[in-house]
């Protein structure tokens, strides 16, 4: 907390919000939306918050920029409201928001300061943690531990959150080439872009550091900030930067369809096929500490460790897997043959 | 073998990343390399077969002081004309067009981004061997493409 | 030694950076912004990497030379994406046709494109 | 030296402030995205002189490099955009300066 910073992001933060409710350009209002990502996640880090930086560079600031440019790239720019006409709809809607934002902003003053040491997570939870992750887990890293190990269930349904997402779009958007063609109520009409040498070559060279450094955020969430999903959204961003600079075949030639729904399972299964590996062993549900029963030379506090490090593996072959899934059907339509 | 220097290219890039050596990590470091050049050993390295990679590479990095010092020269050129009072009789911006000796892809990539990155131009595109540059200025544009052009053909089409 | 080193390419970084965006803000056009946020940007991040990275050097240890060397990474990324990006932007412009200032029709410049 | 990055810091954050005149303002949705470019690098920058400020800059520094990234990908994707719409306005999806005969039909 240094607050001179912190009040000058807060102020750019919030000048960015305002500029992309107010502007009718739905793509201007994507890439003001980038930037608003962007500060959000200097704001986390000037706070403090690592690992929740970390996320939101990776998905707030990278894929969602790139998925709503992509649907916008589909659909249309204009912003429709055109419907709300009758001024007492606004007003209504005008007081049923300030009413809420000033209830919640009542409720601001019952909260705890900002890293009050008195507050009821300080005095209980947290020293727990600080004390006990070390010699529970052998992972420094406090966050990694606290998420995948000590409310491992809450992360596993997360990740299926993600793969239900990923699901939906492929159900709502997919459409195999024999199907009924629905053109979309707006017909957008696009001409063939031209082959960029530079960016290809640029994008060709990039693409494996970019992968070796998706897989070392994986492997080293237990000492550094990022961990699974950082790690998967980072290697599904380099397929997506395939796609982006050749085009859409060369991506499904090296991960095609059928393989990518499949990797989203395999990711899903790995985290409940260790979970369930412990329940065979004679142990809780994700208690991991049994595996050191079946993994070699490890202890049980080892095999914390070892079976946090699976379930993020787990947890990085889902996101990445659904993250291009999601970009390949939006940026074509679900038509899988040309995108952004 | 273009497997084998990937791996070994992505086995040293994890080492500076990593920061750890005990043999764990170093065995995830090994997979992960080995994953990467197995997925995209092809996009980095396209032609298997071309020799001379190393030399090449030697001679890019002995490009790269000039380079460092034409950024410099042209950070100073944009200063200079962004806090110049009359900056509008100052420029005079075209858009010019040249066609290049060099052959190969990269080549002519290098010497794209080296135009972006020296004084007064930037290259707006390349179709077949003809660039198209907009300059700053009328002087910007009459050095194109001058001495990086000779430059870049000894460092990636010398012998 | 090392803190002032260290202060003075920041300093000048910041300093690139500084005309860097009043160039964004005065040049005319599209395309000569582009100039400024290309160029400027390149090697003031430079310059403030590489005065960072020496900062680091400050308690010589295996650790901050790695640090040293991730901060040379960085800032090879950058001397390779930045131009490339700027490219991509500028010819996203040349390509939906915005067109040069020009001295002799400055009537034509970018304030008619607002619209 | 703290304060001096402090200074730093706050000098980089006012020059966001001044380049976000462009990213808000305009005055067309390219001006914009380079403005978002600028904020990118920018913040890179900044991660890092915060890094610096808490002393730990090894952990900072994986943030600063998964943004440098993300930032190219974010661009790239953004500016091919136009390379099949081509058109700048919102106005729908045929406008453009001068090849309005060619893509709206």
């Amino acid at each position: 907390m240094i607050w001179q910073l912190d009040l000058l992001i807060l102020s750019l933060i919030v000048l960015c919000a305002l500029a992309t409710i107010s502007v009718k350009d739905l793509f201007s209002a994507a890439i003001i939306f980038g930037a608003y990502s962007f500060l959000m996640c200097l704001l986390w880090t000037e706070m403090g918050a690592v690992d929740v930086a970390f996320t939101e560079a990776s998905v707030g600031a990278g894929v969602s920029t790139v998925l709503f440019v992509a649907a916008v790239f589909r659909t249309t720019r204009k912003v429709k409201d055109r419907g709300v006409k009758r001024y007492w709809t606004k007003g209504v809607g005008l007081l049923a928001a300030t009413s809420v934002g000033g209830v919640l902003i009542a409720a601001v003053g019952d909260f705890p300061g900002f890293a009050d040491p008195l507050s009821p997570a300080s005095t209980h939870l947290s020293p727990y943690f600080i004390t006990n992750t070390l010699t529970d887990t052998a992972v420094p890293n406090i966050v990694t531990s606290v998420l995948a190990d000590y409310r491992g269930y809450d992360t596993m349904f997360e990740t299926a959150v993600i793969f239900a997402a990923g699901l939906a779009v492929i159900a709502i958007l997919r459409r195999s080439k024999t199907g009924v063609q629905h053109e979309s109520r707006e017909k957008v009409i696009l001409s063939e872009g031209y082959e960029d040498t530079i960016i290809r070559l640029v994008a060709r060279k990039m693409v494996p550091f970019m992968q070796l450094f998706a897989l070392y955020v994986l492997a080293h969430g237990h000492h550094s900030p990022g961990g699974g999903f950082q790690g998967g959204v980072i290697l599904g961003a380099s397929f997506i930067l395939i796609a982006i600079s050749y085009d859409m075949k060369m991506l499904l030639g090296r991960m095609s369809e059928k393989w990518n729904v499949l990797l989203g399972n395999i990711g899903v299964l790995v985290y409940a096929g260790i979970g369930f590996v412990c329940l065979l062993l004679g142990a809780n549900f994700l208690d991991y500490s049994i595996l050191h029963r079946i993994l070699p030379a490890t202890d049980e506090i080892m095999a914390r460790s070892h079976g946090m490090l699976g379930i993020e593996t787990g947890v990085a072959i889902a996101v990445s897997a659904i993250v291009v899934s999601l970009y390949v059907n939006i940026a074509s339509q679900g038509k899988h043959d040309k995108g952004l | 073998m273009h497997y084998i220097y990937t791996f070994l290219i992505m086995l040293v890039f994890w080492v500076t990343l990593s920061g750890k050596f005990d043999l764990f990590h170093l065995t995830l470091g090994v997979i992960s390399s080995a994953l990467v050049s197995w997925m995209s050993a092809d996009l980095f390295m396209l032609d298997p077969k071309k020799k001379g990679r190393v030399a090449t590479a030697c001679r890019f990095l002995a490009y790269f002081p000039w380079l460092i010092k034409e950024i410099f020269l042209s950070t100073l050129h944009v200063a200079i004309l962004a806090l110049h009072p009359r900056m509008r009789e100052e420029i005079d911006p075209t858009i010019v067009t040249f066609k290049t000796i060099l052959k190969k892809d990269i080549a002519r990539v290098a010497l794209a981004n080296s135009i972006t990155l020296t004084p007064g131009t930037i290259t707006v595109r390349i179709v077949e061997d003809v660039f198209y540059v907009h300059a700053i200025s009328r002087k910007a544009a009459a050095g194109l493409p001058g001495e990086m052009e000779q430059r870049l053909a000894r460092v990636f089409e010398g012998s | 030694m090392i803190d002032l080193l260290t202060i003075l390419l920041l300093s000048i970084g910041l300093f690139s950076f500084f005309s860097t965006t009043i160039g964004i803000l005065r040049f005319p056009d599209f395309y000569s912004r582009m100039h400024a946020a290309g160029k400027g940007d390149v090697f003031s991040s430079l310059l403030i990497l590489v005065g960072l990275g020496i900062y680091s050097l400050h308690h010589f240890t295996g650790a901050s030379i790695l640090v040293f060397l991730k901060i040379v990474a960085i800032s090879v990324f950058i001397f390779l994406a930045s131009p490339t990006a700027t490219h991509a932007i500028v010819d996203a412009g040349y390509e939906s046709g915005v067109k040069p200032w020009t001295k002799d029709k400055q009537e034509e410049g970018s304030d008619d494109l607002a619209t | 030296m703290e304060q001096f990055f402090l200074f730093m810091g706050i000098g980089i954050c006012v020059l966001m402030l001044l380049t976000l005149y462009r990213v808000v303002v305009g005055p067309t949705v390219i001006d914009r995205l380079m403005g978002v470019n600028v904020f990118g690098t920018k913040t890179t920058v900044l991660l890092l002189i915060i890094g610096v400020m808490f002393d730990r800059l090894d952990m900072f520094i994986d943030i600063s490099l998964a943004y440098a990234l993300l930032n190219f990908i974010v661009t790239i994707a953004t500016s091919r955009y136009f390379q099949h719409h081509k058109t700048l306005s919102a106005t729908g999806y045929g406008y453009s300066f001068s090849k309005r005969e060619k893509s709206d039909d």
